[in-house]
């Protein structure tokens, strides 16, 4: 028994979990685990993106037109407001890493759940809420009857809606917990709970706050952009 | 694996305090993050399912034994092989092994203090207990009748039943799949004792490293199937509907991408019990060690490329059938690898035949059968004529029951001094071990005649010349539930009344037999140090330092 | 029970009798039938090697006292390869003989005479190019070849003649097809492989297989119909079609005389086989199949055609395609 | 299992000029995409807007995700989630684009009667 109370003995730093033995080996277990749920996460979206492309490649002129019922400056502003969020994200870690004060870290994340909540703002208020009035939300009322100019189409422009809610969808689903995690990590931090020795917690939000931004850097070329949106498209 | 100190304890009763002892009240269990209590609370929670899932498969063979049906109307006799499928599947085979024998033992295979992340693992628990509230809730209120694959537009547009709470039930549960296979890799990775290389592992491990592989890779798109599948549900337009140009085989294609991989989420963890109790109860090491180890891996990768063998006559292009036939026979490789293996092992052993030998001798034997069919349905031209009969369901059965349930109930007979401290009678366990064989293959074996015959699967009437092999499964069945419920009497009878086991009853080799019975908290009253290869039993008197 | 007991004991005779495989009544069920007994042969031979040996183990390395210590068998790479490399051998073997017959099933011969199935919740509904329609009954000449096109009206069924060892999934919204050449005059089960729903053990029905001579009665039997295809040209000219698709090419829409079969250059670029699916597809969602020099002008079919009439319609594309190939 | 010298409890730490830069690449990476989808390039458009989400990808995944400096583990998990995403798109596809083509075109299937005869 001797070991253990060797064990317990050690001067471990804030955070440290009885079953690791060194705060390395807990360190790299944090970031190991959460790389292998960001694998599940990529395979999740995996599903979806899979299905994408199968009925991009039967049905491709509905999704032309699906595509050019979206409107390119929302998408492009909103790719551009996730970037910020990311930077932002990773100077915050890189406050904590350097041992700033409590202050610039919550500077930091406060100011990427702004940019956050921007993202959501502009995706309901400039396009899901419109949508919803233009009758291209896939349902009962979609399209009215569809619109004439979509010829034999029309199924397929659907499909495209289908898609395009899903997709954006779940992944403002993840950008809602994603808020939720930046919240705890500023609660966390305001209690004085990192430093430059630990600060797994920080840093493996991050993976999680950066891969969500991966999702929507191919969201918006998959569902703005396809086609081209030059004159004859 | 000795290791460097355990010598030192020699005392062959040990009442001092251990994880089940250590505090007392239903909360410190609820709330314990300890890997062997929530072990046992998930072997608590699946034998119940099992239950369930056993009862509809009663019924089932019940109602089989009339051509009209002796029973129950189609309507119900739908939900039952449904709920049998989903219940046994899911939320028992799915997470058998791993969850309660791999909760358990992994950490004190490895040497640690408990998994990577023990208040994940309660979620996970937590998770999964969610996912059965789901699925019973589902069975209550009517039952789903979809079959286990809830193929659209069926289960999407035309079924009547609460298909989406069920899926409800089984998306949660994948994630508590999910979270389970994530810390098992971790733990494996970060959490050995020193010593302990990736050679030295007992092959358990490397079995439940492949499975968690699947886990991770695998679970997340039947998470995400389901999720579109009740989208379509509830709004009735969707990505699997054929009216806005869906294809319903692309259902097919994302949902056999985790379910063929599931199987070997099911047989793998088993093929690792049966590397265990083959070499403990012949005293041998493994024959072909890294053979066993990297086939277990291969599985798990060429278990990803195989699922179109599912889909020879949905209309699958030719093309892609040619493909995925290719792969299917590929992945009979490894497992002939092993059968090879596992039977060398036993060469010039001492081999003794207590009741988890039995199982695992019986998991060979029902497993070389379910394999060997196999390659009847990776053929394209004889699956054409196979698929979709009940020669299909006996192929599955010798694999999942044959082959996984053996595998479980052995290691549980292995494993059980170890996890209460106590020994079952193992006359009654060789007993129980004999009845399941005989009753396996009474209840199965006539199936695949009647599949050959051309009895499509899932039909609760059937032209009666197919009546006589039907009876005869029947009744094989009951055999089985006899077979399945003596162990859980003197199981059940060993926790109070078994005498007490010691650390090592078996004369086993592996850390997990270094340790207390059952082991405290922390598992190791000495941290362990491994200095040897595993199933070193050729040296068992040697010390070494 | 008595009865239950009775019916048990005829079955039991019935059992007793019965071959322990269904009637090989169709050309390929022989082959399908021999690559069965190899892969029986193969089980058995593993089986029986793998059983005996653990048994002789088991027999001879039992343990004989408590504190016996085997000697260490060392791990023989060849012995490894060996068991590699002989399953390897044997799974290509039998993957290609068993992809050659795949192939031979998946290709109809030109030959082969067509039939249109439907299947609907729970019930199969056969359509013959002659114009009789049977309900899960299906009534076919021996020796000749029979080309089956499926597809569903509601969710997915499968076409499931144990005798002809055949079997093909009718979809939804898609044609699938198998064929068979019956060569046993009998009569046959006809089961739906695939679950669909309430009463899917009862989707069942039988397939004649009859002389020539039955057939033609049989044919001549019934009552007098339309062909499907007179029934097709019905509807084309009920449904307006003929006013565009003019003979000869000059109307506001092409031609569909020889059509069939035919590769056709699409205005997006690429070039189809005019076959069933195409021209269901024309029918449904016309612009998506627009030839060039043509206006897009077709309007969709969707919900205007049940899945019957569209394939009256296909077979009178066909018959326009046979016309003109026979006039050559 | 401390075998990562580099790691020893701290993470690398990126200068704010790497992360300056990686954004700006990223900004400038999100105006280029989305001004060449208003170019016709034909077939070449997806091409383009797929290639340059895969270079963003890249960017964030080195630099803001800290795997350019991670250890190889790592880099092992990634690689392996695309390539998993991989097969599952590349086998979905090889029915989903093949169901059209002819059973019996000369090609390779020729050797179906060759096969006949060997058996």
């Amino acid at each position: 028994m001797s070991d253990m109370a060797a064990h317990d003995a050690h001067a471990h730093p804030q955070g440290f979990a009885h079953q690791f033995e060194d705060a390395v080996q807990q360190k790299e277990a944090g970031t190991l685990g959460m790389w292998a749920f960001l694998v599940t996460e990529i395979l999740f979206f995996g599903g979806m993106f899979t299905a994408y492309i199968v009925y991009r490649s039967l049905h491709l002129g509905g999704f032309i037109i699906g595509s050019h019922l979206l409107e390119v400056k929302f998408g492009a502003t909103n790719t551009a407001v996730l970037i910020c969020s990311s930077l932002t994200m990773a100077l915050a870690i890189r406050s904590a890493q350097t041992g700033k004060s409590r202050g610039a870290i919550i500077s930091w994340l406060i100011l990427t759940m702004i940019l956050g909540a921007t993202f959501l703002v502009v995706k309901f208020t400039c396009e899901w809420y419109p949508d919803y009035l233009n009758h291209i939300v896939p349902g009962s009322y979609f399209g009215f009857e569809y619109r004439p100019e979509w010829g034999a189409h029309a199924p397929y422009v659907q499909m495209f809606m289908c898609f395009y809610f899903f997709m954006t969808g779940l992944h403002a689903l993840h950008m809602v917990v994603g808020l939720g995690i930046l919240t705890v990590l500023v609660i966390m931090t305001a209690r004085n709970k990192f430093s430059s020795e630990y600060y797994t917690p920080l840093e493996i939000s991050g993976l999680y706050w950066h891969f969500v931004d991966i999702v929507w850097i191919f969201l918006f070329p998959l569902l703005y952009l396809i086609g081209g949106r030059y004159p004859g498209s | 694996m000795s290791t460097a100190t355990a010598d030192i304890h020699h005392d062959p009763v040990e009442s001092n305090v251990n994880y089940l002892n250590a505090s007392y009240g239903i909360k410190s269990w609820l709330f314990t993050v300890d890997h062997k209590r929530i072990g046992l609370m998930y072997l608590a929670v699946i034998t119940f399912m099992f239950t369930i899932g056993g009862v509809a498969a009663t019924l089932m063979r019940l109602n089989l034994v009339e051509p009209q049906g002796a029973l129950v109307e189609p309507e119900t006799y739908n939900k039952l092989f449904s709920t049998h499928g989903i219940i046994m599947v899911f939320f028992f085979l799915v997470p058998s092994i791993p969850a309660t024998l791999g909760n358990f033992l992994i950490p004190l295979m490895i040497g640690a203090r408990d998994v990577a992340f023990p208040k994940l693992n309660l979620l996970s628990w937590y998770l999964f207990v969610t996912g059965c509230g789901f699925a019973i809730f589902a069975i209550l209120s009517g039952g789903v009748d979809t079959g286990w694959t809830f193929y659209p537009p069926y289960s999407s547009l035309y079924s009547h039943t609460p298909v989406v709470i069920m899926a409800l039930g089984i998306f949660i549960a994948g994630f508590s799949s999910i979270l389970t296979g994530l810390n098992f890799v971790v733990t494996i990775h970060k959490m050995r004792a020193p010593g302990m290389t990736w050679f030295r592992l007992p092959l358990f491990i490397w079995a439940l490293y492949a499975t968690s592989l699947i886990f991770i890779l695998g679970t997340p798109v039947i998470a995400i199937t389901l999720f579109l599948l009740g989208l379509e549900r509830i709004f009735h337009v969707g990505i699997f509907d054929p009216a806005i140009g869906g294809d319903p085989l692309l259902f097919q294609h994302l949902f056999w991408f985790y379910s063929h991989p599931a199987v070997y989420i099911m047989i793998l963890p088993s093929m690792g019990v049966v590397s265990e109790l083959i070499t403990a109860f012949s005293r041998k090491k493994i024959f072909g060690y890294s053979f066993i180890a990297f086939s277990s891996l291969a599985i798990a990768v060429i278990s990803f490329i195989v699922w179109g063998h599912h889909m020879f006559v949905t209309g699958q292009s030719v093309y892609a059938g040619l493909v995925f036939s290719v792969l299917s026979f590929i992945v009979a490789i490894p497992s002939a690898i092993k059968v090879f293996n596992w039977t060398a092992t036993l060469y010039k052993g001492s081999i003794s035949y207590q009741a988890p030998m039995l199982y695992a001798l019986g998991f060979i034997g029902l497993f070389t059968i379910g394999g060997l069919t196999g390659l009847f349905l990776a053929s394209l031209a004889t699956d054409v004529h196979l698929n979709g009969t009940y020669f299909v369901v006996a192929h599955f059965h010798y694999i999942m029951v044959g082959g996984a349930l053996m595998g479980y109930l052995g290691g549980i007979h292995f494993w059980w001094p170890k996890i209460t401290g106590r020994m079952y009678p193992d006359m009654w366990a060789r007993i129980a071990a004999a009845i399941v064989f005989i009753g396996f293959n009474l209840t199965f074996f006539p199936q695949f005649v009647v599949g050959y015959l051309g009895m499509p699967r899932r039909y609760a009437v059937y032209p009666a010349e197919f009546q006589v092999l039907n009876v005869m499964s029947s009744a094989g069945a009951s055999v089985l539930a006899v077979g399945y419920a003596i162990p859980l009497v003197y199981l059940a009878w060993s926790m109070r009344y078994g005498p007490p086991a010691g650390r090592n009853p078996w004369g086993a080799k592996g850390l997990e037999w270094t340790t207390l019975s059952p082991p405290p908290t922390e598992n190791f009253d000495v941290p362990p140090l491994v200095t040897e290869d595993a199933y070193n039993y050729a040296h068992a008197g040697a010390t070494h330092v | 029970m008595i009865g239950l007991a009775q019916t048990g004991l005829q079955n039991l005779a019935a059992f007793a009798l019965m071959p322990f495989q269904p009637p090989e009544a169709s050309s390929i069920a022989g082959d399908v039938d021999k690559l069965y007994y190899l892969l029986t042969g193969i089980t058995i031979f593993f089986g029986v090697l793998i059983f005996s040996i653990i048994f002789y183990f088991m027999v001879k390395y039992r343990r004989r006292s408590e504190d016996e210590i085997p000697p260490e068998t060392h791990t023989s790479m060849a012995l490894e390869l060996t068991w590699t490399i002989i399953p390897s051998l044997i799974c290509v073997g039998l993957f290609v003989w068993a992809s050659a017959l795949y192939v031979q099933e998946s290709r109809p011969p030109a030959s082969a005479t067509e039939i249109f199935v439907i299947g609907k919740q729970w019930m199969w509904h056969l359509q013959h190019p002659e114009g009789p329609r049977e309900i899960n009954e299906l009534h076919v000449p021996v020796n000749v070849p029979v080309k089956i096109t499926l597809t569903s009206q509601d969710v997915i069924h499968d076409f499931y003649v144990p005798a002809f060892r055949v079997k093909k999934d009718a979809l939804p919204g898609r044609y699938t097809s198998l064929w068979f050449d019956p060569t046993e005059i009998g009569t046959y089960h006809l089961f739906c492989a695939q679950y669909c729903g309430t009463n899917h053990g009862e989707m069942i029905g039988w397939v004649y297989v009859m002389s020539a001579k039955d057939y033609a009665n049989w044919l001549a039997g019934g009552e007098k119909t339309e062909s499907m295809a007179q029934q097709g040209e019905r509807l084309f000219t009920q449904y307006g079609c003929v006013e565009c698709h003019v003979a000869g090419g000059t109307g506001k829409a092409p031609s569909l005389a020889g059509l069939y079969g035919q590769p056709e250059k699409l205005a997006s670029g690429e070039t189809r086989v005019v076959d069933e699916a195409l021209i269901r597809q024309a029918i449904l969602v016309p612009n998506s199949v627009h030839v060039p020099n043509y206006q897009p002008i077709m309007p969709t079919y969707q919900g205007q055609l049940n899945e019957e009439q569209i394939l009256d319609l296909i077979a009178y594309v066909k018959s326009l395609g046979s016309q003109e190939r026979n006039g050559k | 299992m401390s075998e990562h010298p580099e790691q020893g409890g701290h993470g690398h730490v990126v200068p704010v000029g790497v992360y300056i830069a990686v954004f700006l690449a990223l900004m400038c990476l999100t105006a280029l995409t989305t001004g060449v989808a208003y170019i016709d390039l034909g077939q070449w458009n997806t091409v383009a807007a797929l290639t340059i989400a895969v270079a963003k990808m890249l960017l964030v995944v080195l630099f803001f995700m800290h795997v350019k400096y991670a250890h190889g583990l790592t880099k092992i998990v990634i690689i392996a989630g695309f390539f998993w995403l991989g097969i599952m798109i590349t086998l979905s596809l090889s029915d989903e684009l093949t169901r059209g083509w002819e059973i019996n075109p000369a090609g390779w299937t020729g050797l179906i009667p060759f096969l006949h005869h060997l058996f």
